[in-house]
């Protein structure tokens, strides 16, 4: 069971070390969008500040959002999503491999970037690890829930775009206890309880969202 | 009882009793809606803090209440068509949704028109206004995706998941903006009723949500009859019907 | 009663705006909507009178 | 034993087949014929479970497919129209990777020879993205000599292929039937199977 867990993991890790430019697409872009709302307001390093975490939390969430359709799109196109369905172990446990390594190539270098990015919207330094912690906490959600938005969207038309109404509501929460961690720490409180509900709301789209997804690529396939 | 069930759930045998059941909800919904008319305007008291500007809950709370509950409503639907596999179930889902939307729209505007004379700004981030924001999107990513597919079957199935993944959310997405309402003090008006209300103006407000209720299940049956219509157009029974109709 | 005169009644105490708005633009979404769906029925009626001559 | 029963398939508004059965036993083969747009590739992912009949069902071993999928699925290699092969991985790699998702654990050695049967060990270090049409063909055929299903799907297995690579396929599939193994195919052409018994079934447009 765990070896075919890890080859599904194994196979994505390698084919997004083949392609990496797709890699870097994410992080230019995450970048990009942070590095466009200091321009757009101006460089006030008070202002800035008081942003920093709802701009780097919805850019962050963007930058998932994006690489979204390449999750399941090239498996239908190339035949082996089918091949996927077919396998003995439980689909859902497969998929949850797949969102593994989604989060892996495009959650988790956001992750590590968003402190340089936190330094450029003088951040306070607890408030930067704060960041750290909420991202690598709230992003796997991000993943999990955008992996049933591009199940349910895969060979439809205009997905980019359809993904984005059906996903970008879902985040909600993830963004209000993420962002709401980072800001509670840059005014001086606790950021433990956001924490703990963003870890609770991690742990149920765990627990759902493979299972969501792995029904909703089974009607996409049909 | 097994039997009727799936008697009525074959479209032929239901479009002709929806159309029987259509003009009695139309009926109870306007009894409902001028007997409501009449107690929120003739009846209820003027607020002391609000005048008359409180008489917009008499639709903005109904109005509110409907588009949550028929979201409800529309994931059991959802869930029974994907449970059991029936094609009507999958339909009514469908049917309930541009209702829903309006309602919720609705229930946005009515509300920022009550916000603008009591706070004197159109739209306040309050948790009941931003939560049916949310709500919006919700229906209309529904109905996006439904629109988006072409395949019926696909369609129906496709749009009951994300019912039931949005109905798992709701709650959560309401608990959260919650919280974020309370902390950030900045926007702490409170659109909610005033608790000191008068029994009448609540009579007024469950016999609107009444009449809307009613009004809903009319339009949803009027909609699923369309859709049934133009999913079946090539069979007998649409062909039967629409040659009698333009005798 | 609650109201003196019928322009009191819609005067509304002042908001009449706000509250005719609300209740009037309420009243035309029900009614384009049930509008909307008759002519949606006739639609599909005529479509598949449509095909049927084919 | 795979037995259809009063199978039906709706696409879209088309009724493209009722009341379809069979029984296949060990060692049959089943071919499906008909022209494009007959309903062949969807009867056939039908009775891999990828597609819910409108009507009827499908059992393996007395048990519905639906229902015992965890019964069905390790005894069951599909190959569709679709190569299910990774371009940017090479030949070896989709393959031994492709084996392991279906729950079978393959050496490289064993991944080999079978690239080596279907005659494209050279290809072995390739990227999948480099061959042509009918050499990726042969990748992904060379998964039935590493498979120990019982039950082939095989969906146009033939085409593409060039006539000593038909021969060596029939060959494996023959063997494969010797051996009490079922297979279902979809061909344009006659192909040289030897099985214990062969059952025609004909979808009209």
């Amino acid at each position: 069971m765990n070896q075919t867990w890890l080859t599904v993991l194994r196979r994505d890790l390698l084919l997004a070390l083949r392609r990496r430019s797709d890699i870097a697409t994410t992080l230019f872009f995450f970048v990009i969008v942070s590095s466009l709302f200091p321009l757009g307001i101006g460089p006030e390093p008070a202002v800035l500040s008081s942003i920093a975490p709802g701009v780097l939390w919805v850019a962050a969430l963007l930058a998932g959002m994006i690489s979204l359709s390449r999750l399941f799109a090239a498996d239908s196109a190339d035949g082996s999503l089918e091949q996927m369905l077919l396998a003995p172990q439980p689909l859902a446990w497969l998929v949850s491999a797949k969102i593994f390594a989604h989060w892996l190539v495009c959650g988790l270098p956001v992750v590590l970037l968003a402190p340089l990015i936190g330094l450029q919207y003088a951040m306070p330094n607890d408030a930067l690890w704060v960041l750290v912690y909420s991202l690598l906490l709230g992003t796997p959600t991000l993943s999990l829930i955008g992996a049933i938005g591009a199940a349910l969207t895969l060979g439809v038309r205009g997905s980019g775009l359809l993904v984005a109404l059906l996903v970008l509501p879902l985040y909600i929460p993830t963004l209000i206890f993420g962002a709401g961690a980072v800001a509670a720490s840059a005014h001086g409180m606790s950021a433990e309880a956001h924490l703990s509900l963003l870890a609770a709301v991690s742990l149920l789209s765990l627990v759902l969202a493979p299972l969501a997804t792995a029904a909703a690529l089974r009607i996409s396939v049909e | 009882m097994h039997m009727n069930w799936f008697k009525y759930s074959s479209p032929q045998t239901f479009y002709p009793l929806a159309g029987k059941m259509i003009p009695w909800f139309f009926w109870a919904a306007s009894l409902l809606c001028a007997v409501g008319l009449y107690v929120s305007f003739a009846i209820a008291p003027t607020d002391f803090q609000q005048g008359e500007a409180y008489r917009i809950i008499f639709v903005h709370v109904p109005a509110a209440w409907m588009s949550m509950f028929i979201y409800l409503v529309m994931a059991g639907w959802a869930a029974m068509g994907l449970a059991l596999n029936a094609r009507l179930s999958a339909m009514m889902a469908q049917a309930l949704a541009p209702t829903g939307a309006m309602f919720t729209l609705l229930a946005l505007v009515t509300g920022s028109l009550w916000g603008k004379p009591m706070w004197g700004t159109w739209w306040v981030w309050d948790a009941r206004l931003t939560s049916e924001l949310i709500l919006l999107f919700l229906y209309l990513g529904f109905m996006a995706l439904q629109s988006s597919i072409d395949d019926p079957r696909r369609a129906d199935r496709a749009g009951a998941l994300l019912a039931l993944v949005g109905v798992v959310n709701v709650p959560i997405i309401y608990f959260s903006v919650k919280w974020w309402n309370t902390l950030h003090q900045g926007s702490s008006i409170n659109m909610g009723v005033a608790p000191k209300m008068a029994a009448t103006m609540l009579l007024g407000m469950l016999l609107m949500a009444l009449a809307f209720w009613m009004y809903s299940v009319a339009v949803a049956l009027m909609r699923v009859r369309c859709i049934m219509l133009e999913r079946e157009r090539s069979s007998d029974w649409v062909q039967s019907l629409s040659a009698k109709g333009s005798k | 009663m609650q109201w003196a005169s019928w322009s009191a009644f819609f005067n509304m105490g002042g908001y009449a705006f706000y509250v005719w708005f609300s209740f009037g633009l309420t009243a035309l979404c029900v009614l384009w909507e049930v509008y909307a769906l008759r002519q949606r029925s006739r639609d599909a009626l005529r479509l598949a009178q449509l095909l049927a001559q084919d | 034993m795979l037995i259809a029963q009063g199978l039906a398939c709706v696409r879209g508004d088309r009724l493209l087949f009722k009341d379809l059965g069979f029984v296949l036993e060990a060692g049959s083969l089943l071919y499906v014929l008909g022209e494009n747009g007959s309903g062949k590739s969807s009867l056939l992912r039908m009775l891999c479970g990828l597609l819910t009949p409108e009507q009827g069902e499908i059992l393996w071993a007395g048990k519905s497919i639906k229902n015992h999928a965890e019964l069905y699925l390790p005894n069951l290699k599909y190959l569709g129209h679709l190569n299910g092969l990774k371009d940017d991985l090479t030949a070896l790699e989709n393959l031994q990777m492709g084996a392991r998702i279906a729950g079978q654990d393959v050496t490289a050695t064993a991944a080999l020879a079978a690239l080596t049967a279907i005659g494209i060990a050279r290809c072995a270090n390739l990227p999948v993205r480099v061959l042509s049409q009918g050499q990726k063909r042969r990748v992904a055929l060379a998964a039935l000599w590493l498979s120990r299903s019982p039950l082939w799907i095989l969906d146009e297995p033939f085409a593409a292929l060039d006539v000593a690579a038909t021969e060596v396929l029939a060959a494996r599939i023959s063997e494969h039937l010797a051996a009490g193994g079922m297979t279902i195919l979809t061909s344009h052409q006659d192909v040289p199977i030897q099985a214990k018994s062969t059952v025609t079934l004909s979808l009209s447009a």
